[in-house]
C-alpha cells in the first residue's frame, strides 16, 4: 500500500460517506457540510494519486488550491441562501397564520 | 514509520467527518468539521503538498468553520436549531447500497492507478523560464493561469451572488453587525483585532512573495488577510463598508482586472496570458500582490453575508425589512 | 547519541507529556472552567517544548526563529482563546439558572 | 532521529482523538469548541513535528496559518453565541 494510495482510498471513502449523507440528511445547512465533505473527498483522491515516490505532482496540487477556493465561495453562497430561505421562511409564516395556528411546512 | 502515522491520521479523519454529518447537534457538527478542515490539511502535508495544506488549513478550517459557525447562529436566531427529520428507513437503506456499490467501484478505480508524480517531470524543465522554484505557483500563475483567471472571477461572482440576496430595497447597505454584544468580550475581540490585523498583513506579505520559491500564494495570503479582517470586523475594530463604496469595489476588482490585463498584454508576446520573456516573475508578482488584496476583501464579505442594514437614502425612507 | 540529540529527546518527550495531560484533562476535568485550564495552560507548554525539540533537531537559527513564532502566536491565540471561552461559559452558566435575564 | 519525530506524531495525533472525545461529549457547545481549538493546536503541534522530521520549513507556515486562523474561529464563535436570543443583526 504506497502512501499515495492510502490517501486516495480516504478519499474514496470520503466521497462516498459525503453522498450518503447528502442524500439521508433533510437539513440544508447539513447538506452544504455533506458537499463539502464529498469536494474532500475528490480532492484527496487527486492528491493521492499524484504523489510519487520521490515528488509530488504539481498539476493536481494546483487543480485542488483552485478546487478548494471555489468550495468556500460557493460554500459562503449556500450558507447565505440557506440563511435568506429561512428568513423567507418565517417571514411567511408569521404573514400567513400571525395567530398561530398550524405552522407553516 | 511514516505508514503510521498516514493510517491513522486517515483514520481520524473519516472518523471526524462521519461524526460531523450524523452528530445531532448542529454545533458539534460544525466543531467536527473545523476539526475535519484540519486534519486535512494534516493530510496534505503527509503528501508533502504543503501549497495545498496552506490553503486547506487556512480555507477550510478557517473561513469556512467561521462561516458555518456564523450560519447556524443566524438559523438558531430564527428558530431553526438545523437538526435533521428522520428519513424513512428505505431511502437509507437504498442510498447506503448506492454509496457503498459507488465507493467500492471508486476505490476500484483508484487502486489500479499507481500514484506517480507525473507531471512533476513536465513541469520541471520549464521551471527556468519562468525565474521561480514553486512549481505549483508555476502551474497556477503560468502554465495553467487561466483556470486561475477564472477562479477569481469565480470568487467575485460568488460575491455578487451573496449581494444579490439582500431584501428589495436594502441595496446600498452594509451587511449586519459583526460587532459582539457582550462588552468584555467585544474588548478582547478588538485588541485580537489590532494585534491580528498587522500580523496577517505581514504575514500575507509574506506568503505572496514567497509563493515563487517555497509553498505559499495570493490564495492563502488573501485567506490570512480575510481571518484579520473578520477578527476586526467581530471585535468591533473596525466596521463593515457599505457595498457601494468606490473603494471597497477598486479592491474587490483589482485583482482579477490586473490578471486580466496583464493576460491582454500578452496577446503581445506570443497569446493571450503568455508573459514576456525574462520577466514571468515580475509579472507573477504583480498578479499575486494585486490579487491577494481582492480575495481577502472578498472572502471577508462573503463571510460577512448580504446586506441587511439599509442606508438612510435621502431621497425616501428605505426601511430595513420591506417585505420582498 | 549526541548530547543534543539526548536533549532533543528528552524535551520531545516532556512536551509531548505535556500535550497528553492537557488533553486527559480536557476530558476528566469535571466542569468548564477546569477544562479550560488543562486547554490552554498544558498544550502550550507541550508544543513550546516539543517546538523546542524540533528547533534544536533542525540546527539553523532562521527556522529556530520561525518556529519561536510559531509558539508565540500559538500562546497569544492561547489567551484570546481563553478569554472568550470563559466569559462565554459564564454567560451560558448565568443564563441556564436565571433564565429569561439577559446577561 | 527523524524516527523519533514521527512517533512523536502519531502520539499528537492520539492527542487530537483524545479531544474530539470531549468534543463528542462535550455536554455545551463551549466544550466542543474548545476541543476543537485543542484539535487545532494538535495540528499545529503536528505540523511542526512533521516539518522537523522531514526537514521542509514550509510546514512552519502552515503552522503558523493554523494557529492564527484557530482563533478567529473561536471569535466567531463567541460572536454568534453571546446572543442567541435576539437576531444576530441587533434588531433586538
Amino acid at each position: 500500500m504506497v502512501t499515495g494510495h492510502v490517501y486516495a482510498l480516504t478519499g474514496a471513502v470520503l466521497a462516498g460517506l459525503g453522498l450518503f449523507a447528502f442524500i439521508t440528511l433533510r437539513h440544508t445547512l447539513r447538506q452544504l457540510l455533506a458537499i463539502n465533505v464529498v469536494g474532500a473527498g475528490i480532492f484527496l483522491i487527486l492528491g493521492g494519486l499524484g504523489r510519487g515516490a520521490d515528488a509530488t505532482d504539481p498539476f493536481p496540487q494546483a487543480l485542488v488550491i483552485t478546487g478548494i477556493v471555489v468550495a468556500v465561495a460557493l460554500t459562503a453562497f449556500g450558507a447565505a441562501m440557506i440563511v435568506r430561505l429561512a428568513e423567507a421562511r418565517v417571514a411567511t409564516k408569521a404573514a400567513t397564520r400571525p395567530d398561530g395556528g398550524k405552522p407553516g411546512p | 514509520m511514516t505508514g503510521a502515522f498516514d493510517i491513522i491520521l486517515c483514520l481520524m479523519i473519516l472518523g471526524a467527518a462521519g461524526i460531523a454529518l450524523f452528530v445531532r447537534d448542529a454545533l458539534a457538527a460544525i466543531a467536527f468539521f473545523i476539526a475535519f478542515g484540519n486534519l486535512l490539511g494534516l493530510a496534505w502535508l503527509g503528501l508533502d503538498a504543503v501549497n495545498v495544506a496552506l490553503a486547506e488549513i487556512a480555507l477550510g478550517a478557517g473561513v469556512t468553520g467561521v462561516l458555518l459557525i456564523l450560519a447556524r447562529a443566524r438559523l438558531l436566531a430564527l428558530g431553526d436549531d438545523a437538526t435533521c427529520a428522520d428519513t424513512s428507513a428505505w431511502l437509507r437503506a437504498g442510498a447506503l447500497a448506492a454509496c457503498a456499490g459507488f465507493v467500492l467501484l471508486l476505490a476500484a478505480a483508484v487502486l489500479s492507478i499507481p500514484p506517480e508524480s507525473g507531471l512533476d517531470r513536465a513541469v520541471a524543465p520549464l521551471m527556468p523560464g519562468l525565474g521561480i522554484e514553486n512549481r505549483v505557483t508555476g502551474v497556477l500563475l503560468a502554465f495553467r493561469a487561466y483556470d486561475t483567471l477564472l477562479e477569481s472571477f469565480v470568487l467575485l461572482g460568488a460575491l455578487v451572488a451573496v449581494w444579490s440576496l439582500a431584501p428589495a430595497g436594502v441595496w446600498p447597505g452594509r451587511p449586519a453587525d459583526l460587532g459582539v454584544a457582550d462588552v468584555p468580550m467585544r474588548r478582547v475581540a478588538r485588541s485580537f483585532g489590532r494585534f491580528l490585523l498587522p500580523v496577517a498583513l505581514v504575514m500575507a506579505a509574506y506568503l505572496v512573495w514567497a509563493g515563487s520559491d517555497v509553498p505559499g500564494g495570493a490564495f492563502q495570503a488573501g485567506t490570512v488577510l480575510a481571518g484579520g479582517l473578520m477578527v476586526s470586523a467581530i471585535g468591533g475594530a473596525i466596521g463593515l463598508p457599505r457595498s457601494d463604496l468606490p473603494g471597497l469595489r477598486v479592491a474587490l476588482v483589482l485583482g482579477p482586472l490586473v490578471f486580466l490585463l496583464i493576460g491582454l498584454a500578452g496577446m503581445g508576446f506570443g497569446g493571450f496570458l503568455v508573459y514576456p520573456e525574462g520577466s514571468a516573475k515580475a509579472a507573477i508578482l504583480a498578479i499575486e500582490y494585486s490579487l491577494f488584496l481582492s480575495i481577502g476583501a472578498t472572502l471577508a464579505l462573503l463571510v460577512a453575508g448580504p446586506n441587511v442594514i439599509g442606508w438612510p437614502d435621502p431621497a425616501g425612507g428605505t426601511d430595513r425589512h420591506s417585505d420582498c | 547519541m549526541s548530547w543534543t540529540d539526548l536533549a532533543v529527546l528528552a524535551l520531545l518527550g516532556a512536551g509531548l507529556a505535556f500535550y497528553g495531560a492537557g488533553s486527559l484533562g480536557l476530558l476528566r476535568f469535571p466542569d468548564t472552567a477546569s477544562r479550560l485550564h488543562a486547554l490552554t495552560k498544558a498544550d502550550n507548554l507541550g508544543l513550546g517544548l516539543v517546538a523546542l525539540a524540533a528547533a534544536l533537531h533542525w540546527g539553523s537559527l532562521a527556522v529556530a526563529a520561525k518556529i519561536a513564532l510559531v509558539w508565540l502566536f500559538a500562546v497569544i491565540a492561547a489567551g484570546i482563546t481563553s478569554q472568550l471561552l470563559a466569559r462565554q461559559a459564564r454567560l451560558d452558566g448565568t443564563r441556564s439558572h436565571r433564565d429569561g435575564v439577559q446577561p | 532521529m527523524a524516527d523519533w519525530f514521527t512517533l512523536a506524531a502519531v502520539f499528537l495525533l492520539l492527542s487530537i482523538a483524545v479531544a474530539l472525545v470531549r468534543c463528542w461529549r462535550g455536554p455545551g457547545p463551549v466544550e466542543r469548541i474548545m476541543a476543537a481549538q485543542l484539535a487545532g493546536t494538535g495540528v499545529i503541534g503536528v505540523a511542526v513535528v512533521l516539518g522537523a522530521a522531514r526537514r521542509d520549513a514550509a510546514m512552519l507556515d502552515a503552522a503558523l496559518i493554523g494557529t492564527l486562523l484557530a482563533a478567529v474561529a473561536v471569535t466567531a464563535f463567541a460572536r454568534s453565541a453571546a446572543r442567541p436570543g435576539d437576531r444576530p443583526d441587533g434588531s433586538g
